[in-house]
């Protein structure tokens, strides 16, 4: 039998995202609060982030949230919800304070304030020239707000389940009544009785080959809720980071052009001025990386395989490398063995950051369709949400404010509805769905191992459904994945025991990946335009008549795909020509 | 694992008896450095400016009858066994783990010290070398 | 800053992918619902030289034996997972790679903590230790509306500890931690090092009686096995020996 | 065997010298306290047995031993007070058993003829 639990409040994913509501759902004396990882929560992805934290705190020079929510909802090229940027870009500063007086170690300027720099995309005077909006801690911002977070949440005593596999949401009624979990160390599967469950279980990169996501971001709730009849909202918008170091992915931080590297081709020249005369190397990500794979295209790559580009920042200041970069030159130094210091660095873009996702409300309610209908008790933020903040492109530095502000919001309005109402009965039944599926891996006697499977999709995925798509290659990629489908009925796993089977794990983070790719697929087979970071070669103007909406997809329950759309909330901004 | 998560200050403070362990570790170190010289001179004048193959009672008893040995080695015999003893007592409680035992080891070296400090003590005070030493010249 | 027009053309080396090279992989095995003691098992592979240690042991996972377990997550050094016994010392498996290692790599679990199957060990009394050095930021003034202002020297003094990912690859390579499982370890110090030497915070009186405790800071023989494990290059031993001082003056 | 560097040789050692010393200072406590017992008591007789070979030999690495102890033990009181001592400890553990090499081994040369009996 499985384990029964009962808590208020859930959170599903310890990131900075789950912290944050966390903290804020457990600050209501009678609520209570567990938070369920697979991970433990100091190995969320959000450590891995580096550059910092958008918020026009104006420490450096003059800025204000208004300029902050234009650069956001042009960076996003105008299919940012206009309501949630300006929401948004005045409460990210509040949170950014707060996580200052929970004792984050910012870098300071002369003045003992929070230190700011800049970044792609954000500009003063609603485009004009470059701003140092982004608040950082060295090339360790991510790494600082996840452990500010967690210290707090030992302060505050937050109760932990982790390496806590979440296979499964309880959705009956159309409310939401918690999930099941698998317990890593035993093997055995927990119920989870909650009156409100709060999903905040990051990204899903792990389905490109060249990323810098970690190996757990594998979407898993993304798919959960696809399969139980929540549709995703606009996954085919998936940003490339133009600096992933080549071949491997690990990222180069925008702060390394905020702080003034250059990106070169092959014959030395600062190809971005011809994309983005005015911001040039710091131009949103999106044109960034086009701009990479059309020189790469027009031969002006560099290397044996004229594949990759140089991030060039020897002409900085080596201590400010050694200061404000350290991190990310010693990643250059370990694993390319090229010092940034003396020499430019190989890199290539890396699939990065998913804009779409769990589309959820301002205030993270989940939304079951293009009604805005609320499904009662469920909310989700962070990587994994779409609030609709990043458009088809996000801004360097929104998604750690994503974090924070959005965390916030669930944290509180989770523990605002789970004080107003009774647990609803849990009802009978609910593993057995998780149970057969995992019995179904753990008996199958197929050829096929799981580790194959992944790096077709993984590989194909990277060539046809990446910076650059054709309804030709995206054709084809439906067709690949309805065949990783059938080879994933024939995987088979070696581990059949209880305790710490990750093998049996990764094969079910598998099945989440191909539910990931079939959304990003189709939303992008359907949309016959080019925007931010969803860009068609056989339709490569936007065209908002036709396409200013969200896409919603969804999965019919006999295993069929059904599209949507729901439109944007537009405001101040007029959807212009995005030019730098 | 579930997690019952944090250790509060006064969990800590039930997890962790507080003891002197500050003063201790003050005292290894200026025990330490008196004992390089109480040490050293030790070894000078029994090894280097005698023949060590040549120690006998005599030359023991000689020793003792003088009242500066006796206090200079009071002073080593004080800060060796105590430093010493210390150290033995970081090692027990590194390296034996059963609570038990740990009390039951510790108390034997705590005896066996105590037993050891009167003992030199003893050697050291209680007796009069110069009518041993006499008698011994008197004997040869 | 701003080079616009580049004075000179750089190019960079040009990054070659080596040959692949046959390595023997030896790794500790134990599955408690099979085996009655740890034992070694060997697999030999071609890897690239520039393969990370998790490369291969993901290379063996996926390809010849699925059951072997070990953690790991973002595969680039900062989130902790995978710290192990690598040749000898503990590194973080993604974060060292078999050109450092030579042909043949042994790879074991950390020491000191209950393997639970392969490389898997119980982490609990590891972040027990953590938590009871009041790793939190303590402040109990009202906040200002702004940020609390801070000097970037007061700010560069504790620069240092704030890098720890909580990998515990220092704590399981300090010799007292080994036997004496009951000494907080050098990442917990670290980490309260981090807050004690935070202008902003107040809570040291009470971080300082933890520290002070039998099996607390003291019990440090300078070894520096953490300093040389650290994956993040903290210099341990060097703040350990801060807080010791820092613990005396105060006492004094 | 933990591939340690210098500071973990430099630890291991100092706590093998120093419970050896501990161990030998309540023995050496214990038999010279036997001159109490006066000429005709047990010491010359105790002595004699002391003078089989691996008391003999054990005696020279406790002299060694001692000195040993006494350098790493400063190193160790200027690593404790000083930020160049935990920065240079590598090479003040080269300097600990260098000195060690240099008092210890004219000391030898006097002393090992004479505890063996050559002399
Ligand atoms: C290398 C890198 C650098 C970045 N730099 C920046 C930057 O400078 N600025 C910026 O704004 N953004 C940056 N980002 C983006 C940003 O870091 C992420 O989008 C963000 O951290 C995601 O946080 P999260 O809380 O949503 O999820 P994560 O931090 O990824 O956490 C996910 C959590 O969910 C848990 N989880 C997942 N699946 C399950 C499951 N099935 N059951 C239970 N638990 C589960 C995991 O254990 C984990 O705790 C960067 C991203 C990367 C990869
Ligand atoms: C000669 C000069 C000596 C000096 C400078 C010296 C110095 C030190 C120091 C500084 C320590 C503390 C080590 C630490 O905390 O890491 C120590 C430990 C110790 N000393 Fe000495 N000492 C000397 C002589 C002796 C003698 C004569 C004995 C034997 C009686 C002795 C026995 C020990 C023991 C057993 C330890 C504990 C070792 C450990 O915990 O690792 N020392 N010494
Ligand atoms: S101090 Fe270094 S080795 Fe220790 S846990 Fe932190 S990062 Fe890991
Ligand atoms: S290895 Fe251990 S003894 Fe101290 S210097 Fe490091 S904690
Ligand atoms: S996998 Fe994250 S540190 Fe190695």
């Amino acid at each position: 039998m499985a384990r029964a639990h009962k808590y208020d409040v859930l959170v599903v994913g310890a990131g900075g995202a789950g912290l944050m509501a966390a903290r804020y759902a457990a600050q209501n004396p009678g609520v209570s609060v567990a938070v369920i990882s697979k991970l433990y929560p100091t190995r969320s992805h959000t450590g891995a982030a580096q550059g910092g934290v958008g918020a026009a705190l104006g420490n450096v020079s003059e800025d204000h949230p208004e300029w902050h929510a234009f650069d956001t909802v042009k960076g996003g090229d105008y299919l940012a919800d206009q309501d949630v940027a300006e929401k948004f870009s005045h409460e990210v500063i509040d949170a950014v304070y707060e996580l200052e007086h929970m004792g984050l170690p910012f870098s300071r300027t002369p003045e003992g304030r929070i230190a700011q720099r800049k970044f792609g995309g954000h500009t003063r005077e609603f485009g004009k020239s470059a701003v140092e909006r982004a608040c950082y801690a060295a090339d360790r911002t991510g790494h600082m707000i996840l452990q500010t977070l967690y210290q707090q949440s030992i302060k505050d005593q937050v109760t932990f389940f982790n390496e806590f596999y979440v296979l499964d949401v309880i959705l009956e009624d159309g409310s939401a009544r918690g999930v099941v979990a698998y317990e890593l160390a035993t093997g055995e599967l927990h119920v989870f009785h909650a009156k409100a469950t709060i999903i905040a279980t990051g990204g899903n990169g792990r389905m490109f080959k060249v990323t810098s996501n970690a190996h757990a971001l594998t979407g898993d709730l993304m798919s959960v809720l696809y399969r139980r009849g929540i549709p995703m909202e606009d996954p085919e918008f998936y940003q490339f980071h133009p600096t992933g170091l080549y071949k491997i992915g690990v990222l180069l931080t925008e702060g390394a052009r905020g702080e003034g590297g250059i990106l070169r081709n092959a014959d030395g020249e600062r190809f971005m001025e011809r994309y983005a005369p005015t911001i040039k190397d710091l131009a949103p990500r999106d044109m960034v990386s086009r701009a990479m794979y059309l020189e790469i295209q027009e031969g002006r790559g560099v290397g044996p395989d004229k594949d990759y580009i140089l991030l060039d920042l020897t002409h900085i200041d080596a201590a400010i490398i050694e200061e404000r970069l350290p991190d990310i030159t010693e990643f250059a130094r370990i694993y390319l063995g090229v010092d940034p210091i003396k020499e430019p660095v190989p890199v290539q873009p890396t699939a990065h950051y998913a804009m779409g996702g769990i589309p959820t409300t301002i205030n993270t309610e989940v939304i079951r369709d293009g009604n805005n209908t609320i499904v009662p008790g469920l909310y989700a933020a962070g990587e994994v949400a779409c609030a609709s903040l990043h458009g088809a492109n996000r801004l360097g530095t929104n998604s750690l404010g994503d974090l924070i502000v959005f965390g916030r919001r669930a944290g509180i309005e989770a523990a605002k509805y789970a004080a107003s109402v009774d647990y609803e009965p849990m009802p009978d039944g609910v593993t057995e769905r998780t149970r057969s599926e995992l019995d179904r891996i753990r008996a199958a006697s197929g050829s096929e191992r799981a580790s194959h499977v992944r790096k077709a999709l993984q590989d194909t995925m990277m060539d046809n459904a990446s910076v650059f798509r054709t309804s030709e290659t995206l054709q084809n990629q439906v067709e690949i994945l309805a065949q990783l489908r059938e080879r994933y009925a024939q995987v088979s796993v070696e581990d059949t025991g209880t305790q710490f089977n990750t093998e049996l794990m990764e094969t079910v983070e598998l099945g989440f990946l191909l539910d990931n790719a079939e959304q990003l697929v189709h939303g992008a087979l359907n949309r016959q335009e080019s925007r931010g970071a969803h860009s068609r070669e056989d339709f490569t103007e936007r065209d908002d008549d036709q396409w200013l909406k969200h896409t919603l997809v969804y999965k019919e329950d006999d295993g069929s795909v059904r599209i949507d759309y729901k439109p944007v909330t537009l405001g101040k901004y007029e959807p212009k020509p995005r030019v730098y | 694992m579930a997690t019952a998560a944090p250790k509060t200050l006064k969990q800590a403070r039930e997890t962790y008896n507080t003891s002197g362990e500050l003063v201790w570790w003050v005292f290894m170190r200026i025990s330490g450095l008196m004992l390089v010289f109480l040490v050293f001179a030790h070894i000078y004048a029994n090894n280097i400016a005698f023949n060590a193959g040549e120690i006998d009672y005599a030359y023991v008893a000689n020793r003792l009858a003088q009242p500066s040995v006796k206090i200079f080695d009071t002073f080593l015999l004080g800060f060796a066994l105590l430093h010493g003893v210390n150290g033995l007592r970081y090692s027990i409680e590194d390296y034996v783990r059963k609570p038990g035992r740990r009390f039951w080891a510790k108390a034997a070296l705590f005896t066996i010290t105590g037993i050891v400090f009167v003992l030199g003590t003893m050697t050291l005070w209680a007796f009069s070398y110069d009518e041993m030493g006499a008698a011994v010249r008197a004997l040869n | 800053m701003d080079a616009t027009t580049p004075t000179r053309i750089p190019t960079g080396a040009p990054v070659h992918t080596p040959d692949m090279i046959p390595i023997t992989m030896k790794i500790k095995r134990f599955d408690p619902e099979k085996d009655a003691r740890p034992y070694w098992a060997e697999y030999r592979l071609d890897v690239r030289p520039t393969d990370r240690v998790l490369d291969v042991l993901n290379t063996i996972k996926w390809e010849m034996d699925g059951t072997i377990t070990y953690r790991r997550s973002c595969a680039h050094g900062v989130c902790g997972s995978d710290a192990m016994l690598i040749n000898g010392v503990n590194r973080l498996a993604c974060k060292i790679l078999v050109q450092d290692l030579g042909d043949t790599i042994s790879v074991e679990p950390i020491r000191g903590l209950e393997v639970q199957k392969d490389l898997f060990v119980d982490m609990e009394p590891f972040f027990d230790a953590y938590k009871a050095v009041l790793p939190f930021f303590i402040n109990d003034d009202a906040e200002p509306p702004r940020e609390r202002l801070q000097s970037p020297e007061d700010r560069e003094v504790f620069d240092a500890t704030t890098k720890c990912i909580l990998c515990a690859a220092c704590t399981t390579s300090c010799p007292v931690f080994w036997t004496n499982g009951r000494y907080l370890g050098p990442a917990a110090i670290v980490n309260a090092h981090r807050f004690i030497f935070d202008s902003r915070d107040q809570g040291n009186a009470a971080r300082m009686e933890v520290m002070n405790q039998s099996n607390g800071l003291w019990r440090c023989r300078t070894a520096y096995n953490c300093t040389e494990a650290c994956p993040r290059d903290i210099p341990i031993t060097q703040a350990i020996e801060e807080v010791k001082r820092e613990l005396l003056w105060r006492q004094a | 065997m933990y591939r340690g560097r210098e500071g973990q040789w430099a630890f291991v050692l100092h706590r093998l010298t120093g419970v050896g010393l501990a161990l030998y200072l309540l023995l050496h406590v214990i038999d010279i306290s036997l001159v109490m017992f006066g000429p005709e008591g047990p010491f010359n007789a105790f002595l004699a047995f002391y003078h089989q070979w691996p008391f003999r030999v054990g005696l020279i690495l406790i002299m060694a031993a001692v000195v040993y102890h006494a350098f790493n033990g400063i190193r160790i009181i200027l690593m404790d007070f000083t930020d160049w001592g935990v920065k240079y400890q590598g090479a003040l553990w080269y300097g600990a058993m260098g000195l060690t090499a240099i008092v210890g081994i004219p000391v030898l040369i006097k002393v090992v003829p004479e505890i063996l009996g050559i002399a």
